[in-house]
């Protein structure tokens, strides 16, 4: 049987590889999912990929993707959430506070995701600008590819500290979570999910209805997600 | 026919080289270093493309700057030895051999492979690498290589330079019968008068990119005023002959010309083949009464009929023998001594030995002469 | 050393697929298009020489989205394949041997023209002299005579195509047993906790495959040697 | 054509000076190294030509990875050059170049070792029998009858500078007027919506920075090639 | 004293050469193609490493395989002109030139930039390339860079091969001047007797990968057991003379040697000048009488000691001349009519004019010869 194809966000690859899994052990059908950045993946799909689900981690692709067209309008809903965390070098005492970051990197530097393509950038900026801190760290950061770049940055103690998802946080052994910001001091953190216009099988459904599904909400929640759904975004 | 008439502007160098010549037979080119020889035989070849003008052989145009002609090398069928080997590295000695040849039209006076293999002694060869060769070997491989290619006609540039004597013995008269059997046209560049005259029927002097004569090799050879071009050791007369005879006892052979029969060592040829004899004017001297009781076999009788001057210890004679010049060089002490001018009756004595291999060559097949002397008795050279 | 586990041997069988494809599609096509560079002169060759360039100056994630852009199911080549032959190579491991070919073509073609460049071209007169057109002299002295540069160009195209990710992931996605070549893979990894072993042993996939390729090419470059002489 | 804005120009300029010195500090290296490959046997060359080829083979990132775990401020060479220089790579437009140079090094000792073996060792032993050592012999012969094969070297090392990306924004992060480069802003415009457009204006930038280049290099190429004689 | 005792395998080819002679003066490696004279001249320079032996020059060992000694080519000083021209490709001819010149040790017998340059006539091609040269031109430049680098040896490996005959006849003084003024010796490959016997005082006969002969010119030409090496055509004796005597007004020198004295065309030399001549067996004529009002200047009574056995046509025959042998060739149709045979009293002729340039070679300047004939009036060769 030809198996679904999920276009994932590359965040979330082990908790999806983890539900596809228990899918799959239950034996209704094979799927595979294709994992890299949310801004490939939707433009891929625009483009006639041969994804049948979309994952995305950030609602601006998902708009940009429903703008042309390329999504089942109705089938889109807001699947996770993340929280956005400050991280620190596991063997690094940790600073005061989320205020006291400035005086806590002195020379060295936060590492984030690009805020003008990585989602977790643009949150990260949102949430510092909020606390009052973005001017005084605004030459202090370094930006990543991607969350996972400035993960690394923090996990090889290159940076002194990290602003990353949650569920990033877990990856890495050689960090820890310092600090966690408050989810009113960025938009909320959703993936939006959407089955893919023009590609309505009955199997990509089933798969669909699954990842709904309590079983998966309890996968995706053990791997530092949030399935509760978030307020609507200011 | 040949015909060359080309320009070609190289840096400084200005070539405009105008000759026109049978093509049977050999064609030498020779003239100092840097004249320009090679650029002319790149030209024929197709692989310098002549600023103006034409080039044609037999009557087919392979260049003609005012029509638009340029055969490409390819079909020109114009054989190429170069001055450097320029062996393919890639392919063994027999793969160099083999490139040619399986190229090569079929038939018609196509030449053996193990034959050239065996004549050019290249058997214990045949595996080897090019850069594995001596130098002297290498060349040996490209003249096999652009032999076996079959081509219509032979361009040789220096081609047995870096040779030894013997080899290059060996190799001369494969290159007449390439003349003479096969009919290849060759066009040969070279700095020895003695292989110019062996092989050559049609000399083309080159001087300072300009040809400053061209034609048969016995006349420009005994042209005096040729002789800074030709060179003064090499001054001679070429003379066309005729086997006439043979005695085999002493193992010599009879040559007749027009002023006579001249004995030299055995040639293995058939009674009435057409050679051109050299008899360089240093080999030839002079006695106001025949030798008597002398080891040299060939004296001739005739006249004095032009005395060179030179002015130094060595004074050229150009003697007037029967219907044939011949060219002595003596010191002027000697010339005092005797009181040679023109016109004096003289005994010229030519050494059997001096007429060697190297100064023999066999005309091109098509050359028919029949020597004055052909009818005369077997003995009837002026005295021995 | 180690036994590979089915996502290890999938990811490597499928990078080596792809790799061979892209050396095999790409080096006579930058063999012809190094010949060109290197000894005819036309119209426009500037800009060819430009154009081989291009991959090799812009990020691979944006030679990636012009493939998709060109060769995507609605893109003008890719189009046209479609209709024509039937041909998908847009999220096909085809497609992923497109894209190293792509990346790999201005290494293949410098290498091969600056050999074809050192070809002592008094070497191809003699070969016409000996009655030898000039497509049979390319064929049997300069293509000889260019042989350790056609192999460094494979050799160079092979370990590019091997480490090949920007491209392929942007325009043939990063599709398990399809498009998932070992650099995609490993990214994979990275992206999961307890990820970092597998990626190590992914990484070090690669690059004992790479010095095979290596080890093999130098043998072969050594025979090459000895047969045309240094 | 058209006016560059800030950002742009800050970007052009960056990946000017990045790729310069890329090749700047990789080209000698690169010359040393190919001609121990080329003319040198010794213990560990297999390895060393492995090594070399390493950056092809990896997928970018993990190049920038492995770089910033041994030039880091805890890795072992990061540590030597701050304690004993007080040089930091990280976060730096030297991490950059040197990014750079590591993932264009092997194209230019490719490039370089090809041409040394195609120059003609007996032209070597002549200049040795008029007195030159090895070393001289070196820098008088063999440099410059390779002078082709380092312009390509070169060449094909800024070219790949120019478009340098995933080892880059690894190893030393994306500062915008450190260490973005016009790769680095490219990319991140690519994954804005709506940012094709300023993308488009960087890749032409970056096009045209290499065509520059790579006609500079061809007149090069003509007048060596005038030089040398082929 | 150069020393060589080598042994060398190169695929098929078995190197096993022994040989020591003096280095002063010119040292002639004479062989066929390929038995292996450029593989010896390469391990001299240091380009090709000797499985096993030794070679010393004048005391200085720069190789030894006992004793692992192999010094670099570089520090051995010595110049070679190769087969192949060798230039560099990315210098002028003038950058060429100045290549060894920079490197060469100062002063004490360093040669003249511009006096090279002059004498081998290159002074329009100092802005060329290499590949803008003719054949005859590159080899030029190779001679003059190995020159200026002022080497303690030179090797010369057919240096000549690809230059016309004047420029060979520029060049062959410049380089016995080398040898006597500058004292440089010099190791020369030929397969031209001519060239040899003009500038060697040693011989070494190669064959087949060994060394057959070495030893003086002198001794080496007249011995008949190496006929087959040194080549039939060449026979003749080379012996050692003196300058005795002018006589300006016919523009003669006169050479005195074991036999008498010699006329030759005026030499530019001092009496006492020492000198090779060379008397080809083919130049000398033989007969029972002293000739009358004949050209020919030199003859010489003596005789008959030899006669050899050839069986073809000529017969070489060895002559007993005052103290010194003297080669002749004659027919064999005059042996048998003269009825020469060991002990019979003969007259030798030969012309002045065939003891030309290319024969005489001035030996090294620490040669000394003093004939006997030299206390002789100027005029005592026997009759003209
Ligand atoms: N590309 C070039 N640029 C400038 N001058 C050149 C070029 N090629 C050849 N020449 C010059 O043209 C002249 C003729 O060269 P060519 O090779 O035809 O001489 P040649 O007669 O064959 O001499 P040789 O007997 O020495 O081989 C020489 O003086 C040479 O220096
Ligand atoms: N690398 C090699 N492998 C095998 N045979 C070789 C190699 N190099 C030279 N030879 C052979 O060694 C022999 C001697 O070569 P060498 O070049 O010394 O000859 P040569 O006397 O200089 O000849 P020539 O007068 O033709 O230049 C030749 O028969 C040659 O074929
Ligand atoms: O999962 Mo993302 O789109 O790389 O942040
Ligand atoms: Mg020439
Ligand atoms: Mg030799």
């Amino acid at each position: 049987e030809e198996p679904v194809t999920v276009f994932a966000a590359a965040s979330t690859t082990d908790a999806m590889s983890a539900v596809i899994e228990a899918y799959e052990a239950e034996g209704i059908g094979p799927v595979r999912a294709s994992f890299a950045a949310s801004s490939t993946l939707a433009k891929q799909l625009a483009a006639g990929a041969p994804g049948e689900i979309y994952l995305s981690a950030n609602t601006a692709w998902m708009d940009w993707l429903e703008d042309r067209g390329g999504i089942a309008a109705e089938s889109r809903m807001i699947l996770l959430s993340n929280e956005l965390v400050l991280v620190i070098p596991s063997d690094a005492p940790a600073p005061k506070s989320l205020t006291d970051l400035p005086a806590y990197l002195g020379d060295r530097r936060l590492a984030m995701g690009d805020p003008t393509h990585v989602p977790a950038g643009r949150y990260a900026k949102a949430a510092l600008e909020h606390l009052g801190l973005w001017s005084d760290l605004r030459d202090k950061t370094a930006f990543g590819s991607d969350v996972r770049v400035a993960l690394a940055l923090v996990a090889r103690g290159e940076a002194a500290a990290g602003v990353v998802y949650s569920t990033d946080a877990r990856v890495s052994d050689a960090v820890r979570i310092a600090e966690r910001f408050p989810s009113d001091s960025h938009p909320p953190i959703s993936y939006p999910l959407a089955l893919v216009d023009g590609r309505d099988r009955s199997a990509a459904r089933a798969f669909y209805k699954f990842l709904r599904s309590p079983k998966a909400a309890e996968i995706f929640r053990s791997h530092g997600f949030r399935t509760d759904r978030p307020e609507p975004a200011s | 026919m040949l015909e060359v008439s080309i320009v070609k502007r190289l840096g400084d160098f200005d070539l405009d080289a105008e000759f026109a010549c049978e093509t049977h037979g050999v064609v030498a080119l020779f003239g100092r270093s840097g004249v320009g020889k090679t650029t002319v035989v790149n030209a024929l070849a197709g692989l310098v493309r002549p600023d103006s003008g034409r080039i044609a052989i037999n009557g087919t145009t392979l260049f003609d700057s005012s029509q638009g002609i340029d055969v490409p090398p390819e079909r020109r069928r114009i054989g190429y030895v170069f001055q450097e080997a320029r062996l393919f590295p890639h392919y063994s000695v027999r793969g160099n051999l083999r490139y040619g040849l399986r190229r090569a039209p079929r038939g018609e006076g196509a030449i053996d492979f193990s034959h050239v293999v065996e004549l050019l002694g290249l058997e214990g060869l045949l595996h080897r690498r090019p850069r594995d060769l001596s130098g002297g070997e290498r060349q040996r491989v490209a003249l096999g290589r652009a032999l076996l290619a079959n081509p219509r006609v032979l361009l040789m540039d220096e081609p047995l330079a870096s040779l030894d004597q013997p080899r290059k013995d060996e190799i001369l008269p494969f290159i007449e019968r390439l003349r003479d059997d096969l009919q290849v046209p060759i066009v040969y560049v070279s700095h020895a008068m003695d292989e110019i005259i062996r092989l050559a029927d049609t000399l083309v002097l080159m001087n300072a990119g300009h040809v400053a004569a061209a034609g048969p090799v016995e006349d420009l050879t005994g042209r005096l005023d040729l002789r800074p071009l030709t060179g003064r050791y090499e001054a001679g007369a070429a003379l066309p002959a005729a086997v006439v005879g043979h005695e085999r006892e002493y193992g010599l052979t009879q040559l007749g010309f027009a002023g006579g029969v001249l004995r030299v060592p055995a040639l293995d040829l058939p009674i009435g083949a057409q050679l051109r004899v050299r008899i360089r004017a240093r080999d030839v001297a002079l006695a106001l009464r025949p030798p008597e009781e002398c080891s040299i076999l060939n004296v001739f009788q005739g006249t004095v009929a032009e005395v060179g001057e030179d002015g130094g210890a060595l004074v050229d004679l150009r003697l007037d023998v029967g219907d044939a010049p011949l060219w002595a060089r003596i010191t002027a002490k000697s010339l005092a001594e005797l009181g040679l001018c023109p016109g004096r009756k003289v005994f010229a004595m030519v050494k059997a030995v001096a007429v060697d291999r190297h100064s023999l060559g066999r005309r091109a097949a098509n050359a028919r002469f029949v020597p004055a002397g052909a009818s005369l008795p077997p003995d009837a050279g002026s005295g021995d | 050393m180690f036994a590979l586990s089915d996502l290890e041997a999938e990811a490597l069988t499928l990078s080596l697929q792809v790799s061979i494809w892209a050396v095999g599609i790409g080096l006579p096509a930058a063999l012809f298009v190094a010949w060109l560079l290197a000894r005819r002169e036309f119209p426009g060759k500037t800009l060819l020489n430009g154009l081989v360039h291009l991959p090799l100056v812009l990020p691979p994630v944006v030679v990636g989205y012009a493939l998709l852009l060109l060769f995507g199911r609605n893109g003008p080549i890719g189009a046209w394949l479609d209709s024509a032959f039937g041909l998908t190579v847009a999220f096909t491991w085809q497609g992923a041997a497109l894209a190293a070919a792509v990346m790999a073509f201005p290494l293949m073609v410098r290498a091969i023209r600056l050999s074809i460049e050192a070809v002592d071209t008094r070497l191809e007169s003699a070969a016409r002299t000996l009655g030898a057109g000039r497509a049979e002299v390319f064929f049997t002295v300069t293509l000889p005579l260019t042989a350790p540069g056609i192999l460094v160009g494979a050799i160079l195209g092979f370990a590019r195509s091997l480490g090949e990710f920007g491209a392929t992931i942007t325009f043939v996605s990063n599709i398990p047993g399809e498009t998932r070549t070992l650099p995609l893979a490993l990214y994979s990894l990275v992206q999961t906790p307890e990820g970092e072993a597998g990626a190590l042993r992914l990484a070090a996939i690669s690059v004992i495959l790479a010095l095979a390729a290596l080890a093999g090419s130098e043998l072969l470059a050594r025979q090459l040697k000895a047969r045309v002489g240094g």
